[in-house]
């Protein structure tokens, strides 16, 4: 399986994430350019943390322009898996792959820390190897994690059952203690814990693994059946 | 049109403008000799700015020769933008801290972003690639009054904010807070990056004919005489006189980043220097100087970000996020190239000439013409005169004495509140720590651990200075200062390899702040001789006074060590239930700048804990071989608030650990003294024999399931505490101060 | 040349924890009086004259990239500047 | 009881990041024509009446925490509202 991590100008955890692929998971990634004008060949896209433009206006809202934010959207469509971390996550709201807006933690302050989530659903291609209802410790870093949505698409996103995380111990005052979401086919997820920085317990914890396994088996299995 | 506005050569000495400049008359005279004529004003700000203690070390320059700067490991010493040393397979580490004390005393937030910044582009200009950021950093007392609570909310907060954004993991550091940092905060920042050999690049303008080109933002009025009002004591008018401030950009700092990492890559690429204090000055005059070459530059050419903007303010902005670098001739295109997919701009301003000249060209005239030497490394040096203040004296002549105590239990308590040893998770949980995944060791620890991904090594990194010690006895305190970071590296498992420091003191026309700079660097010199860490880069920063008080002498220490093996990565806190307690080292009743002694007499006195270095060297080669030897769970060096403080901090964030101690001798002296060179060890039972061999120790106590800390001496059970009361005063302090 | 003002603030239904904040702050100050604050974006651009309407143009910069309509709303003022 | 528009900018000689940034994008949006854009604050506070002159009260509230008046300067707009 073959994984694209995005890198904008000013994505810094793209690194993070490559390497969690790549080491953690021995499967094959490459870094792609915010220019590149085709994701063909990719099986699963990762857009990742960092300050894609510095955040300077809102987190993400320069980024969505970028050319590969069309590719994006196509293999969205498309139906390939499609993880944004943090400032990915930020991206993927603001081009409206995903319901919703940021805003700024309610300490107004930049918060970097271990937390817990609960897997609301694991009946998803992010989640599947997790048990419903686990918990699992996978840390934050950001300032802007409060997640808002009106309350018709707070209400789909409940039905839905897209809300896929949400945190035991809100740090941020997000919506419904909402951690992580997907889009209603599934296939787009948004979070803004970092499971690439949980695959190793060299580092403080491996619960994150899991989440990338949940995709690599999802793959695999959709292709050994067509196969 | 605008040059009219300057005043001419003739008035800027009839005048004495120079002086408004921070020129002194003879100084004046000097530049004069040089030039064979009166300088005119473009010039003269080109040598106050050069000449400013900031960037010419006029007064520090003869007491930092007395550093040891040489080792077998050091691949660059002090001189260009950071220091090397080796660790082997071909890579090195690449190191330096400096201060933005004064611009942080203005606008914190900004002040101590651009710090950050500027430390950032010292170690990436010379190739290598920054994989951690450290500070240090000392405020008022933060219950004094709301002007410390916002300098340090605010500090925090910048420090956060650029770190963060550029994404390198902020991983360490410490904060002591005393009065006498109220009006003069100090902010100093540390970067850590690793390097390929093959590499490494310097500040060298070499090959007349070369291309000089800029890369980065725009030049703006902002700092403009930055240096220079770096070299001047705060008054209560520094508020008027201060430059425009600087407002950092960590984002295109990220893409200059990027670009230059890959530029190093690049064989057109001849030498590099980032624009730091006095921007477009130092950087042309010492690339120059230091390759024996001249510069000429056509300053039309220069990015601005603003319009009209003389030669004058172009030379001494002091605009953030900028590189200067030498490219060989007709190769120009191939750096557009890389540069410009990071959407930056090289821009070629000027040529490599062979008459050690810095030529200036604005508006098709030559509005500045000097010898690079006579800017970069022959400005005056100054011998200051230096005397021992009474103080000293009289604290010398005290006896020791043991604060009165009558609660052990709650003095334990009361001292885990105090700021500077309370935790400071509120100021560390605002740093991305572990951007990069590779810090091993986050910050809570004695050390800063950070993996070197695709080998088994480590590197390990602190930054340590204990002012109040060195107030009382400068030399001796300096040796300390150098002696706890090498400690804090021992005790993560990893041998010290070298220093950086930055020198923070008052006014160094002042003999007794001159003696206090003698002798801190005596001491410190002493240390890093006889630990066989040499000096391998630093930043002094003198006039560190608000209204005629100084700041206690502060000599930051920052030092990596190297971890051969992840697996000997150790950690301060307890690991389970059975393992043994061992105390090295020696406690005698020392409380001169003690946490207690601030605690119980709400000021500091007497002498300096002592510190014999023969002693330090054994007990660290001891608790390094022991650690190797896998025969340590978990091991941490005493430090402020003694063996107590030490037992409970390593107790804290365990889920259901506590300690049964027992010490020996006086309970206040036991518990509480800051007798140097010691650590508190665990073991597990089965490793007791090996340890033993390898470690002279004390057996203390143990480690239990009881989630209590119990202290006896003699017969006594002299402290008693839940782990989560402890916990809870520690953790608490800081926030319920701000509240 | 147009000088524009653009005002970009949170909807009215959006807790605003910037705002929320300085209230806090400024009542502990003893700035009772202060009731509420509400804390957006104000940028000033400078729109050169070109074959596109400026207000057309200005609308469009705003909903795709100053503003993020989710949970923001938008208002501008364009004067026209008369080159000296 | 008052509302009260306040206007944070950036003074002249001050780095504006966010700005350039903006600008850059809208560049390679081909929005040409936005030459300059700076970025600022807009602030709207709802004060109640009190003995003290609301004016007063403003211009401390804006020294004091609205604006870093270092790097930024302030203006604002006072309006007296009418109770329904
Ligand atoms: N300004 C800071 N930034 C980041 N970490 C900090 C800072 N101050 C303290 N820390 C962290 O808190 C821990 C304890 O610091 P300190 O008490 O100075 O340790 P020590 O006495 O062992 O040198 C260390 O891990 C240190 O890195
Ligand atoms: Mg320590």
């Amino acid at each position: 399986m073959k994984f694209a991590v995005i890198v904008f100008p000013g994505s810094n955890c793209d690194i993070d994430m490559y390497h969690a692929i790549k080491d953690e998971l021995g499967e094959e990634v490459e870094y792609v350019w915010h220019d590149a004008t085709s994701l063909e060949g990719f099986d699963a896209i990762l857009l990742p943390g960092g300050f894609s433009y510095g955040d300077y206006l809102r987190t993400g809202a320069i980024a969505r322009f970028s050319n590969v934010m069309k590719e994006v959207v196509k293999a969205a469509e498309a139906g390939k898996p499609i993880l944004g971390v943090c400032n990915g996550f930020q991206i993927l709201l603001e081009a409206g792959l995903l319901p919703g807006a940021m805003r700024r933690n309610t300490s107004l302050k930049f918060i970097c820390k271990n937390v817990e989530l609960r897997v609301e659903n694991n009946e998803t291609m992010f989640s599947g190897s997790y048990k419903q209802g686990e918990t699992i410790q996978i840390p934050v870093a950001h300032g802007e994690g409060n997640y808002y949505c009106d309350e018709e698409t707070l209400a789909r996103l409940k039905e839905n059952k897209q809300i896929v995380f949400t945190y035991t111990n809100n740090p941020n005052g997000s919506l419904e203690d909402i951690a992580g979401i997907m889009n209603e086919k599934g296939n787009v997820l948004g979070m803004m814990p970092h499971p690439e920085r949980a695959v190793d317990q060299l580092l403080g914890g491996a619960d994150g693994v899991k989440l990338f396994q949940s995709i690599v088996k999802q793959w695999r299995d959709s292709h050994v059946v067509k196969a | 049109m605008l040059l009219k506005l300057e005043p001419s050569p003739e008035q800027i000495k009839q005048e004495k403008i120079y002086s408004q400049m921070g020129l002194t008359d003879e100084e004046f005279q000097m530049v004069e000799d040089i030039l064979g004529r009166t300088p005119n004003y473009t010039e003269t700000g080109l040598f106050s700015v050069m000449w400013s203690e900031h960037c010419s070390y006029k007064n520090s320059k003869p007491v930092l020769r007395k550093f040891p700067t040489s080792g077998a490991h050091v691949l660059q010493g002090p001189g260009e933008g950071a220091g090397i040393v080796d660790i082997g397979d071909e890579q090195a580490v690449v190191f330096k801290i400096e201060s933005h004390n004064h611009p942080s005393a203005i606008e914190p937030y900004q002040g101590a972003a651009t710090g950050v910044g500027g430390i950032i582009r010292d170690v990436f200009s010379m190739g290598a690639r920054p994989i951690a950021l450290l500070n240090s950093l000392r405020f008022g007392e933060l219950d004094a009054s709301s002007r410390v609570q916002y300098l340090f909310k605010e500090v925090v907060a910048g420090i956060a904010g650029y770190g963060n954004c550029i994404g390198i993991p902020t991983v360490g550091g410490e904060i002591q807070f005393d009065a006498c940092y109220e009006g003069n905060p100090l902010v100093n920042a540390m970067c850590v990056g690793l390097i390929d050999h093959k590499d490494i690049k310097k500040g060298q303008a070499h090959g007349v004919g070369n291309t000089v080109m800029y890369i980065g933002a725009k030049t703006g009025r902002d700092g403009i005489h930055g240096a220079t009002f770096a070299s001047e004591e705060l008054t209560e008018s520094s508020d008027e006189k201060r430059p425009a401030v600087q407002v950092g950009d960590p984002f295109m700092e990220k893409l200059l980043l990027e670009a230059c990492l890959e530029l190093v890559k690049c064989d057109a690429l001849v030498g590099i220097q980032d624009m730091g204090a006095a921007g477009l000055t130092s950087s042309s005059a010492e690339m120059a100087s230091k390759a024996g070459s001249g510069i000429e530059m056509n300053l039309d050419l220069v990015p601005q970000r603003e319009k009209g903007m003389t030669a004058y303010e172009m030379m001494l902005s002091e605009s953030q996020e900028r590189m200067l670098i030498v490219v060989e001739k007709g190769r120009e295109q191939e750096i557009v190239d890389i540069v410009s997919k990071y959407d930056l701009d090289a821009v070629a301003i000027g040529v490599v000439t062979d008459d050690k000249m810095l030529r200036l060209v604005h508006n098709g005239e030559v509005v500045a013409n000097v010898p690079a030497d006579a800017l970069a490394e022959e400005a005056p040096v100054y011998h200051k005169p230096s005397s021992e203040p009474a103080y000293f004296r009289e604290f010398q002549a005290m006896e020791n004495t043991v604060p009165e105590v009558t609660d052990h239990n709650e003095t334990l308590v009361n001292l885990l509140k105090q700021a500077t040893i309370a935790s400071k998770e509120w100021v560390y949980n605002q740093y991305d720590y572990m951007v990069r995944t590779s810090t091993v060791v986050a910050p809570g620890s004695d050390a800063a651990v950070v993996r070197i991904r695709g080998t088994r090594k480590a590197l390990a990194m602190t930054t340590d200075c204990n002012s109040r010690y060195l107030y009382l006895d400068p030399e001796t305190g300096g040796k300390i200062a150098v002696a706890e970071a090498a400690r804090n590296i021992v005790a993560s498992g990893g041998v010290p390899l070298a220093i950086t420091d930055c020198l923070n003191f008052g006014n160094p026309e002042k003999p007794e702040i001159f003696w206090q700079i003698e002798k801190s660097v005596d001491g410190m010199s002493e240390a890093c001789n006889v630990l066989s860490t040499p000096v391998i880069g630093g930043n002094v920063s003198l006039y560190n006074e608000r209204s005629g008080t100084a700041v206690y002498p502060t000599p930051v220490v920052g030092m990596v060590g190297l971890i051969e093996d992840i697996d000997h990565i150790t950690t301060q806190s307890f690991k389970a239930a059975g393992d043994l307690i061992y105390l090295i080292g020696e406690t005698k009743p020392e409380f001169g700048g003690s946490e207690l002694q601030k605690l119980t007499n709400n000021n500091i006195f007497g002498k300096a804990p002592e510190l014999n270095l023969e002693v330090e060297e054994k007990a660290q080669k001891q608790v390094l071989s022991a650690i190797r030897a896998g025969v340590v769970a978990s091991a941490h060096d005493v430090s402020e608030g003694g063996v107590a403080v030490a037992l409970a901090e390593s107790l804290m964030g365990s889920e259901n650990l506590g300690a049964n101690v027992t010490l020996q001798g006086e309970a206040t002296t036991a518990l509480f003294s800051e007798s140097q060179s010691r650590f508190v060890l665990t073991v597990k039972k089965e490793n007791q024999a090996q340890f033993e061999s390898l470690v002279d120790a004390t057996y203390i106590g143990t480690v239990t399931d009881s989630s209590v800390l119990k202290i006896t001496c003699g017969e006594e059970l002299v402290v008693s505490q839940p782990v989560s009361t402890l916990e809870k005063a520690w953790k608490g302090a800081i926030p319920c101060l701000l509240s | 040349m147009y000088k524009v003002k653009v005002f970009v603030t949170l909807r009215e239904s959006v807790l605003d924890p910037q705002g929320t904040a300085v209230v806090h702050s400024l009542h502990s100050l003893n700035y009772q009086a202060v009731s509420d604050v509400r804390i957006g974006k104000y940028m000033e651009l400078t729109v050169e004259k070109s074959d596109r309407d400026v207000e057309e143009v200005v609308k469009e910069v705003c909903e795709k990239i100053l503003a993020n309509t989710v949970i923001e709303d938008y208002r501008y003022e364009i004067e026209e500047v008369v080159a000296q």
